[in-house]
């Protein structure tokens, strides 16, 4: 360390790093994101770009950036407003400043603001000079140059072009900011050296350019402060840092090994599920057989055709797909055979906006068929969570021999955070349970006598001998399968097939209220606004309030419980990313008069609207103490 | 594969009453396959039919073997899962018109293009048959149905050059009223390793009656079926009214009477891997109450889907057992004490 | 008249024709009902066959039937329980004879119950022998045998076979009835004699077999009774009896030439929706232009891109037709292009039921769609009302720029009923408003610059010089139409798009209630339960029960003043043929403690149960006078 | 149909900001495109550009025409209505690999067999670009994606070939850096009345960089180029290394040197009605990196879709005016005093 510098020690800090769509920025937040898991921070990170490509270079809408939120002590989301903005260009700039706070620290690459970036970016005047920075802490480096100088001798050697010496202009960036927070790029270093295996001068440059970045900040005298951030105590154990998607995948993966069925995925290529098939497709040694179908029909139909076979069956997609798919989802009710639907949801309605994230799929995948086709329906919370959540989802399906819906969304697949590793032993036990023998008098096979205590059908497979039977999506008569018409079967069948799903509720563990039932108000969530939910009441009772939060798994069945939980109290205030499903589910079943707050921004609640809504409510109902005002 | 059991067309035949209408070609199918699959050596436990829906595709009832109806149009994605899932198995899918060229003609080209070792039985009538009568993919232009009471505008498809088109590699044309022709086809699907597309012309009694006169009347069909013979020059008609396929000036295949083709008969290469010559043949149609070719186009070899993905799961496993716990740990970890 | 015969007033008569799916009973049915409305009696009918289109001969699965209600004072369904059952075959009276009334008439084909027959209907003995009938009045006659003597000198002249002498006893049963129950054949024969006009001989036979049934009827002395009922007391006005999807596709032509636009019908064929296509594809004289789609989402594809066009687009199918649209549906959402998408519901899940009737695509035609995708959803309650609620529709489509989704279902589609010729000069004015100049400053056109009123956005076709743009399924800038990714805007564009949905309302009018808001109960109904609800109230309040009902063309938006209406009432009946959905709606959006009358049977509802449900609930209530228990 | 107006490519150019990655084959084609219009004499309001989900599919919003940027493989189906209800307008529509052969194939060969009068622009870079990287139903066997980390196992589609076997009346290939072939096959499309089909082979610089490098090179591209002209000899190659399209035993052609090709050498005949010769030159492809056709496979007349259609229309419309009191008559009316 160098005498100028002091080190001042942080509890929480909310980074933001932003450039063009091709200056590396989801890259460089990724590895800043190692390199902070590492030092053991608790963090959570907000990867946000555009629906093209490459958006045009230094247009606001190529813009493409990274959040992270680190900190000694556990948190739940990638924070509402960052400490720190890294920008690249103006086009960055202009982005992302309204959200910087007042006094936060500015570090502008002044090489990102040449006349035509300014004029591509929509400024009239440089806002390095017309004092619009003023209220911000604000480093002014020249870093491309800086950049390219400091690989002057790969250039001059021809080992890289000087257009790769610009490009590493992020590496610069990310070395002096891991300087800045005393993160190591030792790891950084080597991960780089693996990725550009095949172009080593590549690799060097990065490098270089990583170390020189990181030797700038120990170097220059610009920067008064060092920061420190403390490792979180976290729960004991090993950690990594994980993305939802990727916890998705190993989830299934690991379902798939516990209940001993090869996985099959068929899917068809979509943003932001596609990480998932990426990801399997890479895993076919644990025996994943991945399907990249013709669209989202084949997919499911290939799933479902798998599940007749005895496979693991799964299909992913996001909310178009979902939708294309409902035909094929009905016939998996009828059939009533195990299989795992996956939808990450994305801003909509239609093609939407697909990088962005939304919660607006519940009622779909709830009602989206025709006829009377009642689909259990599980969502998952965090990006760790995921893995979890699948397999919860793939234990449903195997049990009560149905599709099952599994809910993420595009916050969840490309948000990561620090997930400390299960106890593998600990899973769940998994068993397919097939059928192996006649279970009617005289020999026969009758596909749909049911277990009497979930109402799920014998799952016999091709191969067997004497299981021989025909299933599809006419009604079948009670019992045997057979087709009828018979208007009380279709009755029954109808009453069935709904109590099999309903008696899913059995199986689920006590709802975990957070709070007392005497508290004033009741949070309801679902899905990925588990962090700003929490996250809200946590500042809210630090203020005094009296609330209560309630984070729901299970959409379809409801926990046994949720009714009496939800009676207990008078006020009761349903979070969503959408216009208010939950909140419609819930008023149906249980007449409570929850009421909503409803955004669809595309983008993760933050935990300061929610706080400030929830203490709106309690001071409506004068339950604020009024010293927090 | 039998296993010392000696089976019968009973082993695969259903207790299902079989809803056909009376006189429907789809019977003489039915009967045709029961026969069929104990010859072939096949057992009921690792056969399965997979159908979506339309008169066809009620098929699988009527088999005792493993089934699954479908959806419309998309038996063949089913067919498609089954099938890489489960190699060992038989996979036959069963389809009409509607079902497998309408709704369904995106599945069947790529099941086609893949190669899934998956048999495909396309009975086609020309027409809509369970939804009662309209027009067909296939049905010809001007043919008065209920949805085109002026006649039908769209120009159908040619199944067998679609197939053809969409890489296939294994083509076939029978019918429903000859049992020798149609077993011997299916005989050859089911011993080609991939997908074999099978264009089975079945008359809709109800519907369509006698769309496929020209080749299927009891007395004349015959001797306007082109037998198409793997080897062998195609020669064909009655035996005062010999004719030749014969090749044709810019491409292509025509018919000539015998004792003027010369020596331009075209000699039957299915197992040719550049599918042209079929594709040529595909073109000589019935659709003017002429002659047809009947039997095998193509027939060539080609990698099977599920063998490839089977291959890649394999070589992967070569790497060392796989161990969940290093899965997860692929990336940096740390450890909180 | 011959001097045995009494004839017999009465008020109204339940008859059911049964057979085989190859004996005509469907036509036979509608004949007879052709006939009943000739006489000028009310109406109502209920055809009933099998998903094959031939079922086995001789067996229960293949047995097809028509029922028709007919009276001299309106009705509303097709009766309960048969007063009057024919039957054709064993298997026919196996699977009826339990829905007869006790003390019914019974006309049984002996020609039917031959040992054959009577083992495919699974008969050990003939129930002409063991004394099974002896509750009703049976006349067993051999109509087979009296046809084809009736027809054989036109065998034995060749002119027909001795099959088709046989195949024309329902034309016998026809003419026996008719002349039972005193309706004029001569519309019938008129009839055959145009059906057959390319078969004279066939023709003849028929109309030969009608006769003779008739003068059998006449002559025999086994028939000591004869029955009149007399004209019914309709509102005045031209009537002719019509199927829900004859007057659906009427009700678009006329819609089509109110507004002057061309219909465009783009529509894949299934049961119960493929007639309307069948019915407009012969009125291509009114400019309507069908297309046959190669599936589902073509079919709405080329509705939309129709619509983009300038033409009145419309799409129907069923269930998992509608499925299947789901996605393009979406996309219509989100370029708020005019629209109607027909589902004539049937029984589900998947193929379900296919020609059997149900309710239970309300939720999926809500909520079928990935994001917030709010669409208008209209409901027709009778056949005839199919004309008026496809107008409905329209007027919605046009002045909302929205797609609108119209239900009936498989009993509204080939039920029918007489219909009073509506006034054409008095239909609604229907005003496509096409854009036809630029809307912004500067001469530039905005796409998406709303009507304040109504927040419909200008339509502007192809064609039109100054007015280029482009539409699409990306979230869209306000006003502009521009590609956006701002979360405001995307906000605001989600709120814009249900505001212009919630303000359909704003023209419904007042909602009539039949009763009183002081009654103890009222009935909430919609679609086709119209009649057994109406019908059920009336028997109610008969026996002295104080009921209101309330049926709801308009799903969604809900009108204005539906809410006050239910919680005028303490009791709430919602009979639907689904598991609740409408009553789901309600319980969210009022917090209405409404309950269900729910069965999925394939059938319409009987009065009866309905009947019965409701004085249940008076009577637990202490609300029914005891008089009628 | 200018109308005495005079335009230019400006006319034909919007607002909106080009969104495709530097260094995109959509560029070139887009100008192209653009440059071409006013030439053809087509008009901005009577133009309408239509196109599903993909990087190709952003195409619309850069002309200032009519357009509709639909949803993933369904742009033939939203063109197919807007055809049929208005004839009188020109429609384009603009495609991907994966937008047109994977989720889209259905609609494309119906509206090909249909022959409805769209022309369909199928940008083909063997990759999907938007969704970063997987393969496509026309992605070489091996090919290593994202989804494909061992190499892709799907046969691919040739797409020539697949729009032949679906009945297609005009097929052509072109590519994106070829400014003068690009612009006279698409003038031909325009002028051909019915359902025309393009592949326009397209570089993805970032996600497939030169994948079709043998016939796309500046350098040595054009030699391995072999143009279809109609009624010409099929002869290419460098100066010094003339080849010959010859016809080969068996059916179908292939490559000789011009000097071993004897009287053999195929003259091209886009027109004639049997398909059979256009098949035959669609299987000589560049995927061993080899010479591969351009140019028009074939050109025949056959009527369009919506001309039938309005036919049709017409046709009823002459029983006299159509009266809707009438219509509701049809059936037997009687009058309640
Ligand atoms: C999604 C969907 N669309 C439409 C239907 C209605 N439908 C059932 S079978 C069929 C066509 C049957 O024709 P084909 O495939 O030729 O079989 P065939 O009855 O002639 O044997 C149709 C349109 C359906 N069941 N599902
Ligand atoms: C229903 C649906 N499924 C999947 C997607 C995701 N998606 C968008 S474009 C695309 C493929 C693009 O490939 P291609 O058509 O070849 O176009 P390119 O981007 O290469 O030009 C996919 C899979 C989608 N938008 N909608
Ligand atoms: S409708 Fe035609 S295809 Fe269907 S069962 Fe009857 S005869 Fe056979
Ligand atoms: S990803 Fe490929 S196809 Fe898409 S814009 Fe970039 S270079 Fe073009
Ligand atoms: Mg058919
Ligand atoms: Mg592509």
């Amino acid at each position: 360390m160098t005498t100028t510098e002091t080190s001042e020690t942080l509890h929480r800090v909310v980074i933001r790093f932003a450039g063009d769509s091709g200056d590396g920025m989801q890259l460089t937040g990724d590895r800043f994101t190692v390199q902070t898991a590492e030092v053991g921070n608790d963090l959570a990170t907000l990867p946000d770009f555009p629906a093209e490509i490459r958006a045009p270079a230094g247009t606001t809408a190529g813009v493409s950036s990274f959040q992270l939120q680190f900190s000694d002590e556990d948190i739940l989301t990638p924070g509402d407003a960052p400490d720190v903005l890294v920008v690249m260009n103006a086009a960055a700039l202009k982005k992302n400043i309204g959200d910087l706070q007042r006094g936060g620290t500015l570090i502008v690459n002044t090489d990102g603001f040449d006349r035509a970036n300014l004029k591509k970016a929509g400024y009239l005047s440089s806002p390095l000079d017309d004092g619009s920075l003023e209220p911000y802490r604000v480093y002014e480096l020249s870093l491309t140059d800086l950049t390219t100088r400091s690989l002057q001798d790969l250039v001059e050697s021809r080992s890289i072009r000087s257009k790769d010496a610009a490009r590493a202009k992020n590496m610069f960036a990310l070395g002096l900011v891991s300087w800045m927070f005393s993160r190591p790029v030792d790891t950084t270093v080597a991960w780089l050296e693996q990725k550009f295996a095949r172009a080593p001068a590549i690799a060097q440059a990065n490098v270089h350019a990583l170390k020189a970045g990181y030797n700038f900040g120990e170097t220059t005298e610009l920067f008064a402060h060092r920061y420190e951030v403390k490792p979180a105590k976290l729960p004991p154990g090993r950690y990594r840092t994980i993305s939802g998607n990727t916890a998705l995948a190993y989830g299934l993966i690991a379902a798939s090994q516990r209940c001993g069925l090869d996985l099959f995925y068929g899917s068809y290529p979509i943003t932001p599920a596609s990480d998932i098939l990426h990801e399997l497709a890479r895993h076919k040694r644990f025996g994943v057989r991945t399907f990249q179908a013709e669209d989202e029909i084949a997919a499911v139909g290939a799933a479902l055709g798998a599940s007749f076979g005895g496979a693991l069956a799964v299909t992913a997609s996001s909310g178009p797909g979902i939708a294309l798919k409902a035909e094929t989802i009905g016939l998996a009710v009828a059939v009533e055979l195990p299989l795992v639907v996956i939808d990450v949801q994305r801003g909509g309605p239609s093609t939407g906006l697909p990088t962005k994230t939304e919660q607006a799929d519940l009622l779909q995948v709830m009602f989206g068929r025709n006829g009377e086709a009642p689909v259990p329906v599980v969502a998952a919370q965090s990006p760790g969570d995921c893995f979890d959540a699948a397999i919860e989802a793939v234990r449903i399906a195997l049990t009560y021999r149905t599709p099952v819906m599994l809910l993420t969304d595009g916050y969840l697949a490309n948000g990561s955070e620090p997930w400390r590793l299960p106890d593998l032993a600990a899973l769940p036990d998994l068993d397919p349970a097939f059928a192996t023998a006649p279970n009617g008098e005289d020999g026969t096979f009758l596909p749909f006598l049911r277990d009497p205590s979930t109402l799920a059908r014998p799952w016999a497979l091709p191969g067997t001998p004497g299981l021989e039977h025909r299933i599809g999506g006419l009604e079948k008569a009670d019992v045997t399968g057979n087709i009828s018409y018979d208007p009380d079967n279709h009755h029954r069948m109808t009453e069935l097939r709904q109590a099999k799903i309903d008696g899913i509720a059995r199986d689920l563990p006590p709802l975990g209220l957070d709070g007392a039932p005497t508290d004033d108000l009741l949070v309801v969530g679902w899905g990925s606004t588990y962090g700003p939910i929490r996250e809200a009441v946590r500042r809210v009772r630090a203020d005094g309030g009296k609330v209560a939060c309630l984070h729901l798994r299970h959409l379809n069945p409801f926990p046994a419980d949720l009714g009496d939980l939800l009676r207990s109290f008078d006020r009761i205030l349903v979070p969503e990313m959408n216009m208010g499903q939950l909140r419609l589910l819930l008023r149906a079943r249980y007449l409570v008069d929850a009421e909503g707050y409803n955004k669809v921004r595309g983008q993760p609640f933050r935990a300061a609207e929610l706080h400030a809504k929830i203490v709106g409510l309690l001071r409506n109902a004068d339950r604020m103490p009024v010293a927090t005002s | 594969m039998t296993e010392g059991r000696t089976l019968t067309r009973k082993d695969f035949t259903s207790d299902q009453e079989v809803r056909w209408c009376p006189g429907c070609g789809d019977y003489a199918i039915l009967a045709a396959i029961q026969g069929l699959l104990p010859e072939l050596g096949a057992v009921p436990e690792r056969t399965v039919f997979v159908s979506g829906i339309g008169c066809a595709a009620r098929f699988p009832y009527y088999m005792d073997t493993y089934g699954f109806h479908g959806i419309h149009g998309r038996a063949p994605a089913i067919a498609t899962g089954l099938a890489v899932s489960r190699p060992d198995l038989d996979v036959w899918v069963v389809t009409g018109d509607g079902d497998a060229l309408s709704i369904g003609g995106n599945h069947l080209i790529h099941a086609l293009r893949r190669n899934v070792g998956v048999k495909i039985l396309l009975f086609n009538n020309e027409i809509y048959g369970l939804t009662k009568g309209q027009y067909s993919p296939t049905s010809r232009e001007g043919q008065i149905t209920k949805s085109s009471p002026m006649g039908a505008i769209d120009h159908p498809f040619n199944p067998v050059s679609l197939a053809l088109g969409a890489e296939a590699t294994f083509v076939a044309r029978t019918l429903d009223n000859d049992r020798d022709h149609l077993q011997t086809v299916l005989r050859a699907a089911y011993e080609h390793r991939g997908s074999a597309f099978v264009e089975i012309l079945q008359n809709c009694i109800v519907f369509n009656d006698d769309a496929f006169l020209s080749v299927r009347d009891r007395a004349t069909g015959a001797s306007n079926r082109i037998e198409l013979r793997h080897g062998e020059a195609i020669v064909f008609g009655a035996e005062d009214d010999r004719r030749a396929v014969v090749t044709k000036d810019g491409g292509g295949v025509e018919i000539l009477p015998l004792d003027e083709a010369g020596g331009r008969v075209v000699v039957h290469d299915a197992h040719v891997d550049d599918p042209t010559r079929a594709f040529a043949l595909s073109r000589l149609t019935d659709r003017d109450g002429g002659p047809a070719p009947f039997g095998i186009f193509r027939q060539v070899q080609r990698p099977r889907y599920e063998a490839l993905l089977v291959d890649q799961v394999e070589r992967a496993g070569e790497q060392g057992r796989a161990s969940l716990q290093a899965l997860l740990e692929t990336s940096n970890v740390w450890d909180v004490p």
